[in-house]
């Protein structure tokens, strides 16, 4: 075992994963990441707890772990490069194993210019990529990027990200070859709304071998209006939101059952893909539906290994 | 080349409120060639000066001169020498470079910017430049089909286009093309593809940013 | 300020808007004895420190005056003129000036009457506008 | 060292032409105060002899320098005056001329006063200017009395024989095996019916025969430099290169008919192009009994927008020489507008129609559609779609510019349009020019046109050419831009505005300008940014002084 951590023992053992999402508070209180992690505690294997998401300043994604490891459950650690360089990312990573957590997600972080911040410095002193790989040159060999000695062990499962709907698609698997060679033990990818382009990547990626590499958790986002996923398909770069399904949330009487329905159809296309060894579940703002998803795609109880 | 461009008046003049003599310096180096700070911009310049001061019912006085290369304190010459002691203030149109080493030249004159000293671009088009490179001093360009992502990719990264690359162009802006993307792309029709298999280490930023100033020295040529 | 007579330079091209304003006089169309016309080559000729120096030694308005657009006897020469009186128009806002106060104009060989007629209408933009903070007419 | 300015003014009433609102009495005193004004003369007319020799008096008289002189417009007086300044030894250039007629009298007749005032503003104005006159030199450049056709097509070949007769040398390059081009292929000229081949034989003998004429056949044509009267132009033929030295060209590249790829089922057997069914007629192969023919194939649409302007007449022709051969032959034309211009045009369409040739109009929304033996089109007399039987169907392609003309105009740096047309430098003015001087244009390398057309630009061309040629040398009056090579910076910005894209780096890495290509306009000097460039004939100086003496 590379941590020991539930997704891993999960994974490892060939059961089908299922992880959630936990944004943390524009605001100092610790109730808010309780209320969530109450809610997503019984369906899923372990809580991303992201990091400045979209380059919003929020309460730190470690604070945040530690408080979810306060009620009983497991974390995943999302890290970004853009607000610290390779000093602050090993003694945060050091923190965070003396804190007990014990999945890590290696990012790149959306940059700050769509932030709250847009006239901060990026930092970006190393790539996701030499991330990946020196967690796991932090793990096992127990060395800091500079090759010096860590005294200790390092115990982390090692996450990366993967965007099957980005450009230059042929380039999107090579990259993904890069991750898993990088360290990344599993791979959550960006939401998927375009099944069949998924499902054209993962033939790459399985061409290649790298479903037995890497374990790749798909990514879903329930979506909750018409007006979400016209955004979404409109604004949000690296997304593929088909035509027809803002048509279809546009033509529903009730556009959130809709958005239950497609997810729950999503979730059954993938588990047929070859290679697709979990969920991720990003709904933000919308947390109350994870459980109800979860029951429905005929995937509780969760479990224990 | 150095690209710059002028400050907006209204910072110039506040800069100048005070200064009654003033000697408006242009380079003939990097900021004639980017349309910024040759001769024909310092004469712009001191023109604007002179008519903001008519408007307002006072006069100044402006002498307009460019040296050759304003980062070269021998381009100062005599006559300049002669002449700096005279005004109130110098208010130079070179780059960053250029303006400090005049601030050498003469320590007890007040040596101000006109231009704000943007970045080392290339003349894409008359009247058009971008930022090609930022002076890492740890020149990738060897590896990267000759596109340096540390100036177009808005993360530096340097393994790969973000999952913000959508049809060529950069999450941040329509507008700006993903430096992977035209790298991936060169690299294919060079056949060098695979170069980007490997993990490309952590950069050396020893000779980069952030590092205090810089110095060159060739042995060879000093005396 | 109904005695302000403004004083406006006009820079005029030597094959279109100098020979329009020739057949302006040839055929006794008057208009206003505002305008002072330097004549040049072409209008890709003026630079903005020209009309920059025409505003600074009291001009209350300039304008350049060239050949029909795509009509130009130098190709590009207009539209050159057009790209710098615009941006002379911008260096004038960043000092407070009207930018109004530059202007540039096309007409062919053949419009005496629209030379006239846009010596008019520069001398009624620059009547409004009044006169130029750096003029000689300033302190009336 | 500077010697001492003297400037005479010489102020002219013109009759009552500027007496008659003006008060010159007033104006000659005014220049009198003037700084560096040693003189003024009062004239009743400058330009007559006593006014000229006046001029040509004071400057002996009072040792002037600089001559001014407040009349009419210098559009037509300059040259007068400058010739007097001459005369009287002082460089035609240190003259300046204030127009107080056409832009002052004239005009201000109700408001003396005003005008008045604006007459010495302009005569303080040109005396300022004159301060900072140039002088400026003719200079003269050989001229090669030689001509570079390019294409030995019926445009190309008309111009070399046109230029060979009036007795000078044509270099003509043809880029294929033999002379002859579109023409080749075709049966008849119309409105003259004569046969195309017989032209070409004719037109090819002559150039044979022609002593002047040097044809390069499989030519490529390479490089060229140089300037109006001494271009030296580099090309090659069947494997061999040469060199020659001309001091005109002539781009006569044609064009050639679009293969209609991909549209109405063509294949260049049952469906074939106009051209293809030329070779048949000329053969006699022709049999179908129903043809059909489709105009604007492949133009009029949104990739190709222009109109090729012969196709109507050639549909119309060859029509004609289908029921010629077969009165009971059923032809269509199928078109979405008819261009048969002119009186013969037109004549040979009404006998089209009377012939039994039937026209019927179709547009883009419904276009016809090419089946097994016959074409659907949707009939608006009838209003619906109406099988026409069809054992041809002939497809009328535009004239489409050939691959190389790009190779051509990036060569003689001249321009093509977004279909590469060469483009003309004015479309009234100088039809058949470029805006570069000594290369002119003609045929179908211009614009699709007919044999007669063709003919016609070439021998406009090669009379254009000629007015070149005809010269020894050429003079050029000095009023060009010239880089002071000291200041240059090097930034391409010349370079890069020129019109005539005449400036370019010499080996040193500096600015240049060859003076026998400038033409003057002094768009560089006004950009560039080192101000590196002097316009001695309108120099920053004198504008400068102008705009200080705006004001009294």
């Amino acid at each position: 075992m590379k941590s020991g951590s539930n997704l891993e023992r999960i994974l490892e053992s060939g059961q089908f994963a299922v992880t959630g999402e936990c944004g943390p508070p524009k605001g100092s209180s610790p109730k808010v990441v309780q209320k969530k992690g109450e809610l997503l505690k019984s369906c899923c294997d372990a809580l991303n707890v992201t990091d400045n998401q979209t380059a919003i300043v929020r309460m730190s994604s470690l604070s945040g772990c530690v408080i979810l490891q306060g009620i009983g459950l497991e974390p995943v650690l999302q890290m970004v490069v853009r607000d610290r360089n390779r000093l602050a990312l090993q003694s945060d990573i050091l923190g965070a194993v003396a804190l007990g957590v014990g999945n890590i997600l290696c990012l790149s972080g959306d940059h700050q210019k769509f932030g709250n911040h847009p006239t901060a410095k990026g930092v970006y002193d190393i790539d996701s990529m030499q991330f990946i790989r020196m967690v796991k040159t932090m793990r096992d060999e127990h060395k800091f990027i500079n090759g010096e000695e860590i005294s200790g062990d390092v115990p982390l499962y090692i996450g990366a990200a993967a965007n099957p709907f980005a450009d230059p698609f042929e380039f999107r698997v090579t990259r993904l070859a890069k991750k898993a060679n990088a360290g990344a033990d599993f791979i959550q990818t960006q939401g998927i709304f375009d099944v069949a382009r998924f499902a054209e990547w993962m033939k790459m990626v399985r061409d290649r071998g790298l479903h037995e590499k890497t374990h790749i958790l798909a990514g879903l986002i329930p979506i909750k209006s018409v007006g979400m996923a016209r955004y979404m398909r409109n604004n949000v770069s690296g997304l593929s939101v088909p035509k027809e399904l803002v048509d279809r949330m546009a033509d529903a009487k009730d556009a959130k059952e809709e958005g239950v329905k497609i997810c729950l159809e999503t979730i059954e296309e993938l588990k047929d893909i070859e290679g697709v060894h979990g969920i991720h579940i990003m709904a933000v703002a919308w947390e109350d539906i994870v459980p109800r998803i979860v029951e429905e795609a005929g995937l509780m109880p969760r479990p224990v290994v | 080349m150095i690209v710059a461009e002028r400050k907006p008046m209204e910072e110039i003049l506040s800069m100048i409120e005070d200064a009654n003599r003033i000697l408006v310096l242009g380079c003939r180096g990097c900021t004639t060639v980017c349309c910024a700070g040759g001769p024909k911009e310092v004469q712009e310049l001191a023109t604007l000066i002179r008519m903001n001061r008519k408007q307002k019912g006072t006069t100044v006085e402006t002498l307009e001169a460019s040296n050759e290369l304003q980062c070269e304190p021998q381009s100062v010459g005599p006559l300049l020498e002669k002449l700096a002691d005279q005004f109130d203030v110098i208010l130079s149109m070179a780059c960053g470079a250029g303006v400090q080493t005049i601030v050498k030249s003469f320590p007890d004159v007040r040596v101000l910017p006109a231009l704000n000293t943007n970045f080392i671009g290339m003349a894409e088009e008359h009247g058009v430049w971008t930022e090609v490179c930022v002076a890492c001093g740890d020149c990738l360009l060897g590896r990267t089909a000759g596109i340096c992502p540390m100036t177009r990719c808005a993360k530096q990264l340097l393994n790969g286009p973000c999952g913000g690359s959508m049809k060529g162009k950069c999450e941040i802006s329509k507008d700006v093309d993903c430096a992977w993307q035209l790298i991936i792309d060169r690299l294919t029709r060079l056949g060098r593809l695979e170069v980007l298999e490997e993990i490309y280490p952590v950069k050396d930023w020893s000779a980069g940013w952030h590092r205090g100033p810089q110095k060159i020295v060739r042995e060879d040529l000093t005396s | 300020m109904n005695n302000f007579e403004p004083l406006i330079a006009v820079f005029s091209c030597h094959y279109c808007s100098y020979a329009a304003a020739d057949l302006a006089g040839s055929s006794r169309i008057q208009y206003p004895p505002n305008i002072r016309v330097i004549k040049i080559p072409c209008t890709g000729r003026v630079s903005v420190n020209h009309i920059l120096k025409a505003l600074e030694c009291g001009a209350d308005g300039v304008y350049v005056a060239g050949c029909l657009e795509g009509t130009c006897h130098f190709i590009s020469g207009n539209f050159k003129a057009k790209q710098r009186v615009q941006y002379a128009k911008n260096l004038l806002s960043e000092i407070n000036m009207e930018p109004e106060r530059v202007q540039m104009y096309f007409m062919s060989a053949a419009e005496g009457a629209k030379f006239a007629n846009v010596a008019k209408e520069m001398t009624e933009t620059i009547r409004e506008l009044g006169p130029s903070p750096l003029g000689q007419n300033k302190s009336e | 060292m500077e010697t001492e300015l003297r400037i005479g003014v010489f102020v002219c009433h013109c009759g009552i032409n500027i007496a008659g609102v003006l008060d010159i009495e007033d104006l000659c005193e005014y220049a009198g105060t003037l700084p560096n004004v040693v003189t003024v003369q009062p004239n009743l007319f400058t330009c007559a002899e006593t006014g000229t020799s006046g001029i040509k008096n004071a400057v002996k008289e009072h040792d002037l320098n600089r001559v001014v002189v407040a009349a009419c417009t210098p559009r037509t007086h300059e040259p007068i005056f400058r010739a007097s300044c001459q005369e009287a030894g002082i460089n035609p250039y240190f003259f300046e001329m204030v127009n107080i007629r056409e832009h002052c009298s004239w005009v201000h007749r109700h408001d003396r006063e005003a005008a008045q005032g604006k007459a010495r503003d302009l005569i303080r104005m040109a005396v300022a200017r004159a301060m900072f006159l140039e002088p400026i030199e003719t200079f003269k450049s050989k001229v090669e009395p030689r001509a570079l056709v390019i294409g030995a097509g019926i445009a190309g070949m008309s111009s070399a024989l046109a230029l060979a007769g009036e007795g000078f040398d044509v270099t003509l390059l043809e880029k294929k095996a033999e002379m002859g081009g579109l023409l080749r292929d075709l049966h008849k000229v119309a409105p003259s019916e004569v046969g195309a081949g017989e032209l070409v034989e004719q037109k090819v003998a002559a150039i044979k025969q022609e002593g002047r004429i040097q044809c390069f056949t499989s030519a490529t044509l390479e490089e060229v430099s140089g300037y109006v009267g001494n271009y030296s132009a580099t090309f090659s033929s069947n494997g061999n290169t040469h060199t020659h030295k001309v001091g005109a060209i002539i781009v006569a590249t044609g064009g050639a008919p679009l293969k209609p790829m991909g549209l109405y089922n063509y294949d260049g057997k049952r469906v074939i192009t106009q051209s293809e069914l030329e070779t048949k007629l000329k053969s006699g192969k022709l049999d179908a009994k129903s043809i059909v023919m489709i105009q604007c194939v492949g133009a009029r649409i949104p990739e190709r927008n222009y109109c090729s302007r012969i196709c109507c007449m050639v549909a119309i022709k060859n029509s004609l020489h289908i029921k010629e051969i077969a009165k009971d032959a059923k032809v269509f034309v199928l078109y979405r507008d008819i261009q048969a211009y002119g009186v013969e045009n037109e004549a040979l369409f009404l006998k089209a129609k009377e012939a039994g040739v039937r026209f019927i109009r179709y547009n883009l929304e419904s276009p016809p559609v090419v089946g097994d033996g016959n074409v659907e089109i949707y009939h608006p007399a009838m209003g619906k779609e109406v099988p026409l039987p069809a054992e041809l169907v002939v497809l009328s392609t535009p004239i489409v510019a050939h691959d190389d003309a790009e190779s051509v105009s990036r060569i003689l740096k001249v321009p093509v349009n977004e279909y590469r047309f060469f483009l003309e430098a004015h479309a009234k003015l100088s039809p058949l020019d470029f805006a570069t001087n000594g290369i002119y244009l003609c045929g179908n390398a211009h614009y699709p046109a007919t044999v007669r057309e063709a003919i016609s630009q070439a021998l406009g061309a090669a009379s254009r050419a000629s007015i070149i040629l005809s010269h020894d040398a050429i003079e050029r009056v000095g009023t060009v831009a010239r880089v002071d090579q000291e200041l240059c910076s090097s930034c391409f910005a010349c370079v890069k505005v020129c019109p005539y894209q005449v400036p370019h780096m010499d080996e040193g890495g500096k600015a240049m300008i060859e003076p026998m290509q400038c033409q003057g306009c002094g768009i560089c000097v006004a950009e560039c940014p080192a101000e590196a460039i002097q316009f001695g004939y309108v120099s920053d100086a004198q504008i400068m002084a102008a705009c200080e003496a705006l004001c009294a």
